[in-house]
């Protein structure tokens, strides 16, 4: 088990490694070397030269690589372009936000997700079924911005439900503070729950249906356990430990997801964050916000694998 | 650990890590408006902006939210008024003295500091030489000719100018933040100086908390001089960010701000209109959009090139449908608003690509691969991505500019990053909006003299005979040849194509009408509704 | 926000019934789902191919401006007076070139490295823990990123998307490709002394054809929704019409929540695209997997 | 006798699979599925081998054929190395020695016809035939095995289970070999099915002069085609011998209990019959027991069983010879017999 | 012979596929004594799982649908009974061992688990009375240091222990019924009889009725007090082991007795009964076993046989069934 745990953050730790490399060559390979940004128009030579040796770009590549390294393990990820601050500190900022937004949805859509999933697979083929599977298939359709600027215009501008932009009223303490957040939270995490969740109530359908046809559920039923007891007992603990692996794999689009959230929404995570980096070509913000989305993605993939593995004694043991 | 332990501590460690990310919340955001609810007059405006703080140094900022801010806190010597007349603010009084070389500026003794110091001419002085010093903004500009800078007391200051100029006091009084020297001076070098924190101000409303992306929070000060009886009604301000313009205006109606910093963008003016309790002010304009042409760039260095892409841009069509008639066209680089110092004879350039491409080819330049490019020429242009009526307007050009075989590229960035641009010459062309001109001669000099320190020639032109024109006109005394001269300038910006002028945009400003009342509005839509002095006159509406 | 490929093609049974394609094709077709789903197909690729032959390319000022969707505008006009529905058809063809320009890549990516990983087992240690990597990082932000600086371009776009777009389909042909390596008759050929290369292009390719059909609707129905994503962002190509520009432009001029057409058609054509592709591809798989049969 | 013709000689042959685990994923153990077997195949001959689940018989098959290569020791047929062959000599052994597989179901693509499934073998060696006499030759074998060659154009799922193994053999027989290794090759098919198949692979070692290796769980089928045994547990042979030694005079104790755990299908008796039952099951062969493996389950097992191994002397004689070190030598007692 | 604990009478089962209706099983009647074992033999597709499932009411409806029929349960007709009265009566009155005991448990659950699951369910026991009552089936079954492996999970046991376990779990309620759906098949032969042994002990000792479900000759000798014969969905032959084994009254018995190839006998050519079971879709006409049968007559090309009385306590449907059951056909 601890061997199991020790692996998988060995692999977390890789993963990362890699995301930081790739993006790190890719930054300074590609066309256009966004480096030379940071240089300002009308200077001397001179001044390139010295602003060069300042930000270390006249390094040779693998030695500008190890600094980078270096930096990121003592968690400096370089300073932003234009805003001129440490990139950590802006992101650190933001992160919070994110990281709520992302978090909530992931655990509304596994705490919607398992309900609907198994009402669908024990009642296959009624109507419930259907909406379930129509709604798991229409998901994957559902392109993130419109949802979220019909949630907004609609639950926020015409309907007056909730308040636009923004995360939390900052006039609000204790539980006013928490209901404000919350209030906020909602249709941004909506946003990306309902394109979450069909998917994934299906997919739990799925294995629900699979686990439903093993002996083990029969033979559970010959013993005389009632059919409730053998959905949500014997099944459903089956059946969501691959959902929920999926879930993991799926970390990275919900994020993603959120990056469109937070823009349409102007909510003030790291992906609005990305959204004005990219609007201020800021490429040490963009590959530091990257960087410390793919940690809290592989993170998250790390807990998700961690508590997978408590559920499912065949790896735990 | 057997099965129910490791779920309930799955369970509790999900639980603790919400708990943990919700924890303290609004904390560190300094003290809640709740705390100083004084009754009736604990009464907040929100206003929505779309840019962060980029720089809480008033000498040196640029972004509009900048402005909004340090403006509110730092008093100037003059403000400006509804008709755009200069009016007194931290001075009481100006007068010209020995033959237009003296300006002497009387200051208020009651303008005080929020650290308990009065504001003395002292800090008049320390502001302008640290600007001089540094070449900082566009003020420095306006202080070229300054000699010698004396305080005889602490509410007298006096310029001494190497020649005389006419808008020097209306320019450097409007301009020029006052900071207080005791503060600005521990920091050492200014133009280094953040001053991110622990803000002494003297203006309306003093910044307390700074939370990047979210909202800039300012608190009333009591000892603002030009609050009316019993204080401003409006005891904080709060700026929220609203990175997109969409947001902003739905928060609007929402009521989760009062008012739009910004002004709405002509396609939506009208979706307010049936909006009862959203109120639209209109402002007059002193300023204008307009396309800049860096010459540096070796392809707009040539005059043609700059004629034939004055003649991609239709102006009418950009007035007719993005600006929805709401906006005065203008030829040459003087706005209309000046009235007679606009040259009325100048022909605009008509809209003609086919005649563009001529001109090109005229040039020198060719299709030799036959794809409708013009070889080689290819331009960025960059835009204010926080403008929506430019940012259309760039993509309206980049298409039309394409018929004539340009091909330019549209960088719309968002606005810190335009601004960092355009101030370090990294761009060709520069589709943009002057917010304020407050007279005809300062606008030449800030934007064309080759000379000008710090200033905000973003043609990057140096040419010597503009030069001299410049010179000439600012030296001219004599109302009618100083007309005649500016008019002259206009004529030859015009024929070089330094500039292709968009229009004079009417500004349109919106704020929750149910609920407050009394702005102050100032014409342009960088003053607004926004001045620290509008702020403290608006009321609740009972 | 790509969406995964829906869990039922995850395990697909290796067919005892024989592949008989036409078969298969009738089942498909006879589904009326299946069958609705390619003729939406089928508009939106005649959509592409002809339309702008029908319909003048956007651009430039006109003079209705805002106008809602009326009977000279079907879709309603912009903040500059063009016409809406213009817009989609143009941008119907730039969304169906990225998507299947940049699924093809993907699934050539993807399907050579599943099918090396499933037949290899030393290269399939360094495929999945490849595959997995790129599975489990955020990958839009990371297309914003290489978008931003390569530039944004339609061949940009289709490269990144088809570049970041791989490991599903590698993950979906590896697996399968391992079960049907694991199929004693892979033994049988291998017996027969059969080498690799054979048995993975006659033997283990054949097996997961079908599957690939699969892959390139679903992997194309993400592209589509990743080239929107990223156009909505700003970084789409400035010189063609694209469903997500024209959202962003709505979002630029400020007129979401009045303009509602701007917003409404384009995501409409995505949802409608998107949907046909994913149905077709989720039916498809059905009608080939027996197990499916009686659910 | 006379003269054996040896045709495939197994020598040593020791198959290990690491085992995944560990903080790096590397195995520090091994599933030691064939651990030192050596045997004979005389042309012409059957040598039966059987075992429980997990004893590595079909491990030894899959080496034998070369689809598994070894971890030391070696397979020759006819003085070839099987694993160090290449080139020429690879591919006339891959011709000499075929396998037949155990599931009909799954041993044949299910995307080929009938005629493409026999037609591969060709193709894979095209300097067997030419061209134009594959057809011909392809009928020639659908006959010989018993189908009808107007079904070529049939799928593998368009026949019943026996005939599928009919289509199996007759790929294994295509090229013409020698030795048909036999991996279970009717225990997936039905009771009334399994007969046809037994006798059609007895009928075509007599016409064909084939040799096989024949492995199988069932005993009762391994008696029936097999001149000699061999009885393999966790990995080693513990017994081998020809077939009615082994079968009426086992030595070793759990050849013995396998003979005795076999149900006989006739009621008459049953209750009278004796059988030492062996308690528990095969041990795991990541870790196998010291000295001889079986004494964890021997019901003869002493303290010196623990300590050495006992050898197995393989002879091509005529006997049977147990790797044990108190081998019995009373007959087999069945009674209802 | 004393009253049967179960009955099953005129039972049919068929499954709604996409090629059509599959009568899986036809007109089954069966009889379960107490203290005896009902051998029910058959190959794939006999239909004798199927059988065994509607008994315990595990089949998927749909798909499937008991068609006609009865199974009574002491009196109570299980067929079309209330999900109350199913779920009283399977455990405590019929229970079940599956033919794959690693797929029949659950894998994220102990074993011990498992069982005090039930016990606690269905016998209301305390926490720790249901795990001492697991630990001791799990020694009944004879599952060496039971009290440390009750916490072991499924796959933690060996194949033989885990039949073991699935037996403890059948047998946890003292049923009257046991079926044993081909117990032994996934397991070697060392394991197999020593599972042969158990349940007869079993069986034996609580007078429990055992149904033994096998396609294996040789275990339904060793064990079966009463064989039926089911082919191609439908009863063939029924009636005691040692006359059924005698004296085969059905050629399909009499072919299947003498294709078996004997671990005690050498035979150089086995008899082979031609042709392969048919398929549960495609049945033939009249008789199913017709194509195969060495005996055939026009007869059973068109007329179905009923299964008929041909001596005490034996049954045959063959159209032939005398000449057979005299050995002179």
């Amino acid at each position: 088990m601890v061997v199991f745990t020790v692996r998988r953050a060995l692999r977390a730790v890789l993963t990362i490694w890699i995301a930081v490399t790739v993006t790190f060559f890719l930054l300074r390979l590609l066309p256009g070397d966004p480096t030379l940004l940071v240089v300002e128009g009308d200077m001397t030579p001179e001044m390139q030269q010295a602003l060069r040796v300042q930000y270390g770009l006249d390094k040779p590549m693998l030695t500008q690589y190890w600094l980078y390294l270096t930096e990121l393990v003592q968690g400096n990820l370089g300073t932003s372009f234009r805003q001129l601050q440490p990139v950590t500190d802006i992101i650190v900022a933001r992160l919070p936000w994110t990281l709520m937004l992302a978090g909530s949805a992931f655990v509304l859509t596994i705490l919607l997700g398992i309900p609907l999933g198994v009402y669908a697979a024990a009642h296959r083929g009624r109507r419930l079924d259907r909406i379930v599977q129509m709604f798991g298939i229409t998901g994957h359709a559902l392109f993130v911005p419109s949802i979220a600027i019909l949630l907004l215009v609609v639950a926020g501008s015409w309907m007056g439900w909730f308040p636009i932009g923004g995360a939390i009223d900052p006039d609000t303490r204790g539980l006013a503070a928490y209901l404000s957040l919350f209030h906020h939270l909602a249709l941004p995490l909506f946003s990306l729950v309902i394109v979450q969740l069909g998917p994934y109530a299906l997919t739990l359908r799925t294995n629900m249906l699979e686990v439903l046809g093993e002996d083990y559920i029969k033979s559970a039923r010959g013993r005389g356990l009632s059919s409730r007891r053998t959905l949500w007992k014997h099944a459903l603990r089956n059946a969501i430990l691959p959902a929920l692996t999926l879930m993991g794999l799926q970390l990275g689009t919900l994020v993603g997801g959120a990056v469109l959230t937070e823009t349409v929404f102007a909510y003030p995570g790291v992906g609005r964050l990305i959204f004005e980096a990219v609007g201020q070509l800021d490429y040490p913000l963009l590959q530091g916000a990257f960087i410390m989305l793919a940690i809290t993605v592989v993170v998250a993939n790390l807990i998700t694998d961690v508590v997978s593995m408590l559920l499912n004694p065949r790896i735990r043991t | 650990m057997n099965r129910r332990k490791r779920w309930s501590a799955a369970v509790a460690g999900l639980a603790a890590t919400l708990t943990l990310a919700a924890c303290g919340l609004n904390e560190g955001n300094g003290e809640p408006g709740a705390s100083s609810s004084g009754g009736a007059a604990a009464t907040t405006l929100r206003i929505g902006t779309t840019t962060d703080v980029a720089n809480f140094n008033p000498l040196q900022s640029l972004s509009k939210t900048d402005n909004w801010i340090l403006n509110a806190m730092y008093p100037h010597l003059l403000r400006i008024d509804a008709d755009a007349k200069k009016v007194p603010e931290l001075a009481e009084k100006y007068e010209y003295e020995d033959g237009g070389k003296k300006a002497v500026f009387t200051l208020r003794n009651d303008f005080v500091w929020s650290d308990g110091k009065p504001v003395t001419s002292a800090d008049v002085k320390y502001s302008a030489e640290m600007i001089m010093k540094y070449k900082l903004g566009n003020v420095a500009a306006k202080l070229t000719w300054v000699d010698a800078i004396e305080t005889p007391d602490d509410t007298t200051v006096t310029f001494t100018l190497k020649q005389p100029y006419a808008p020097f006091a209306e320019g450097v009084g409007f301009w020029m933040s006052i900071v207080p020297k005791h503060v600005f001076e521990k920091a050492g070098d200014v133009s280094k100086f953040a001053n991110d924190s622990d803000w002494i101000g003297a203006g309306a409303y003093i910044l307390q908390t700074a939370t990047p992306g979210q909202r800039y929070v300012m608190k009333r000060n009591d000892k603002y001089p030009y609050a009316p009886e019993g204080g401003a009604a409006v005891e904080t301000v709060e700026y929220r960010v609203y990175p997109d313009v969409n947001t902003m205006q739905l928060a609007l109606r929402n009521g989760d701000i009062d008012l739009m910093g910004t002004p709405v963008p002509a396609s939506a003016v009208a979706s307010f209109k049936d909006d009862q309790k959203i109120k639209l002010q209109e402002v007059g304009s002193l300023g204008f959009a307009h396309i800049t042409y860096n010459v540096n760039n070796e392809h707009l260095a040539k005059q043609k090139v700059r004629q034939a892409l004055s003649m991609v841009v239709d102006t009418q069509s950009i007035i007719k449908t993005v600006l929805q008639g709401e906006a005065t066209p203008m030829v040459g680089p003087i706005s209309p608003i000046f009235g007679e110092y606009d040259n009325t004879e100048l022909q605009a350039y008509a809209f003609d690509p086919a005649a563009a491409r001529k001109l090109l080819e005229e040039a020198g330049y060719a299709d030799k691969d036959g794809d409708g490019k013009l070889d080689d020429l290819k331009l960025e242009m960059v835009c204010d991505q926080s403008n929506p009526n430019l940012t259309r307007v760039a993509q309206v050009v980049r298409e039309d500019a394409a018929k004539a075989g340009v091909e330019l590229t549209a960088s719309c960035v968002e606005r810190n990053t335009f601004l960092s641009r355009t101030k370090s010459g990294d761009y060709d062309i520069d589709v943009s909006q002057w917010a304020v001109f407050d007279n005809p001669m300062d606008q030449l000099r800030s934007t064309y003299l080759s000379s000008n320190p710090g200033g905000i020639n973003y043609n990057l032109v140096k040419d010597d005979k503009l030069d001299q024109l410049i010179d000439a006109a600012a030296g001219t005394t004599e109302h009618a040849p100083f007309v005649e001269k500016v008019q002259e300038i206009d004529a030859y910006v015009h024929d070089q194509a330094l500039l292709t002028p968009l229009y004079v945009e009417k500004i349109r400003f919106a704020y929750d009408g149910s609920k407050f009342t009394g702005f102050q509005p100032s014409p342009s839509d960088l003053l607004g509704m926004v001045t620290g002095y509008s702020l403290s006159q608006v009321k609740p509406v009972a | 926000m790509s969406a995964p490929i829906p869990e039922t093609t995850q395990a697909v049974a290796v067919p005892t019934a024989p592949p008989s394609r036409m078969d298969g094709l009738r089942r498909f077709v006879t589904k009326p789902t299946g069958a609705l789903s390619l003729a939406v197909l089928l508009l939106f690729v005649l959509t592409g191919l002809f339309g702008p032959l029908f319909v003048d390319r956007p651009g430039g000022l006109g003079t209705d401006i805002l106008q809602a969707p009326s009977a000279s505008h079907w879709f309603g006009t912009d903040d500059l007076g063009q016409d809406v529905l213009a817009q989609v058809v143009w941008g119907t063809r730039v969304s169906l070139t990225v998507g299947a320009a940049a699924s093809g890549l993907a699934i050539v990516i993807g399907t050579a490295l599943g099918l090396f990983g499933a037949y290899s087992r030393r290269a399939d240690a360094w495929i999945t823990t490849v595959t997995d990597l790129m599975l489990s990082l955020p990958l839009l932000p990371l297309m914003i990123i290489v978008t931003a600086i390569a530039g944004p371009s339609i061949a940009t776009l289709t490269v990144v998307i088809g570049l970041f777009s791989w490991p599903e389909v590698t993950r979906l042909i590896r697996s399968n490709g391992m079960v049907v390596v694991a199929m004693p008759y892979i033994d049988g050929a291998r017996a027969l002394g059969a080498g690799g290369w054979r048995i993975v292009t006659r033997e283990v390719l054949p097996a997961v054809v079908p599957l690939v059909v699969v892959s390139v609707l679903l992997t194309a129905a993400r592209a589509v929704i990743s080239e929107a994503g990223l156009s909505f962002l700003g970084l789409g190509d400035p010189d063609s019409w694209s469903w997500g520009r024209i959202m962003l432009n709505a979002q630029r001029s400020g007129v979401l929540s009045t303009a509602w057409w701007q917003t409404l058609f384009p995501s409409l054509a995505i949802l409608l695209l998107v949907l046909a592709a994913t149905v077709a591809g989720v039916r498809f798989n059905d009608t080939r997997d027996p197990r499916l049969k009686d659910r | 006798m006379a003269e054996r013709d040896v045709v495939l000689e197994v020598d040593s042959l020791v198959r290990h699979f690491p085992v995944k685990g560990g903080l790096l994923g590397r195995g520090r153990s091994a599933v030691q599925a064939v651990d030192g077997v050596s045997f004979t195949l005389g042309r012409g001959e059957t040598l039966g081998i059987v075992g429980e689940s997990g004893c590595g018989k079909s491990t030894l098959a899959r080496t034998v054929v070369g689809l598994d290569s070894p971890t030391s020791g070696s397979v020759r047929y006819r003085g070839t190395d099987v694993h160090r062959a290449s080139g020429r000599e690879l591919r006339q052994m891959r011709r000499s020695v075929q396998i037949v597989l155990q599931d009909p179901y799954t041993s044949l693509n299910p995307r080929k016809t009938l005629r493409d499934l026999l037609m591969q073998p060709f193709e894979i060696h095209r300097d067997v035939l030419p061209r134009e006499r594959r057809i011909a030759r392809i009928k020639e074998l659908v006959e010989l095995v018993g189908l009808d060659p107007d079904h070529l154009d049939r799928y593998p799922f368009q026949f019943s289970g026996g005939q599928r193994q009919r289509i199996g053999i007759a790929r294994a027989l295509a090229l013409e070999p020698e030795v048909v290794v036999c991996d279970e090759p009717v225990s997936a098919l039905d009771v009334s099915v399994q007969a046809q198949v037994v006798n059609l692979l007895r009928r075509l070692q007599r016409e064909l002069g084939l040799s096989y290796l024949f492995i199988a769980h069932d005993l009762s089928v391994v008696r029936h085609i097999s001149d000699r045994v061999a009885v393999m547990y966790l990995g080693k042979v513990v017994e081998l011998g020809e077939r009615a030694q082994v079968y009426d005079r086992p030595r070793h104790p759990y050849t013995r209990a396998l003979l005795e755990a076999v149900p006989i299908p006739d009621p008459v008796g049953r209750d009278e019959r004796v059988r030492v039952l062996l308690a528990g099951d095969p041990p795991s062969p990541v870790d196998p027991p010291s000295g001889c493996r079986f004494r964890t389950r021997c019901p003869k097992a002493e303290d010196l069983c623990a300590v050495t191994e006992p050898a197995l002397a393989v002879e091509a004689t005529p006997q049977t010879e147990a790797a044990c070190h108190f081998p019995d030598h009373t007959p087999l007692a069945r009674l209802g017999a | 012979m004393s009253a049967p604990v179960l009955s099953v009478d005129d039972l049919s089962v068929e499954f709604a596929t996409r090629e059509g209706t599959v009568h899986a099983v036809r007109h089954v009647g069966l009889d379960v004594h107490a203290g005896r074992t009902l051998a029910i033999l058959g190959e794939s597709g006999s239909g004798k799982s199927v059988t065994a499932q509607a008994i315990m009411g595990l089949l998927d409806t749909p798909p499937a649908r008991v068609s006609s029929g009865s199974i009574v349960f002491e009196g109570t007709d299980l067929v079309g009974a209330s999900e109350r009265t199913r779920m009283r009566i399977n455990g405590e009155g019929i229970a079940m061992v599956f033919q794959d005991a690693l797929s029949a448990l659950n894998p994220v659950y102990t074993v011990g688990d498992q069982i005090s699951e039930l016990l606690r369910v269905r016998r209301k026991l305390s926490r720790s009375a249901a795990r001492a009552r697991a630990i001791e089936l799990m020694e009944r079954v004879r599952i060496p240091a039971a009290a440390r492996r009750v916490d072991d999970y499924p796959h933690q046991f060996s194949g033989g222990m885990r039949q073991r376990i699935m037996i403890a779990l059948a047998v946890a309620l003292n049923p009257r019924v046991l079926i044993a759906d081909e117990p032994t098949t996934a397991l070697d032969v060392t394991v197999q009889a020593q599972i042969m042994e158990l349940l007869t002990e079993l069986r034996r000792e609580n007078g429990m009725g055992l149904v033994l479900i096998t396609h294996d000759l040789g275990v339904v000798a060793e064990v079966a007090d009463d064989v039926v014969v089911m082919y191609s969905g439908r009863i063939v032959e029924r009636g005691s082991v040692e006359e059924l084994f005698q004296r085969p009254a059905h050629p399909y018995t009499r072919g299947l007795l003498r294709s078996m190839p004997r671990p005690d006998r050498e035979d150089d050519e086995l008899w082979a009964i031609p042709g392969a079971p048919p398929s549960p879709l495609r049945a033939p006409g009249g008789c199913a076993f017709n194509p195969r049968c060495d005996a055939v007559v026009d007869v059973c090309r068109t007329d179905q046989p009923e299964l008929r009385l041909i001596a005490a306590g034996r049954h045959s449907a063959c159209h032939l069934s005398q000449e057979v059951f005299d050995g002179r056909a």
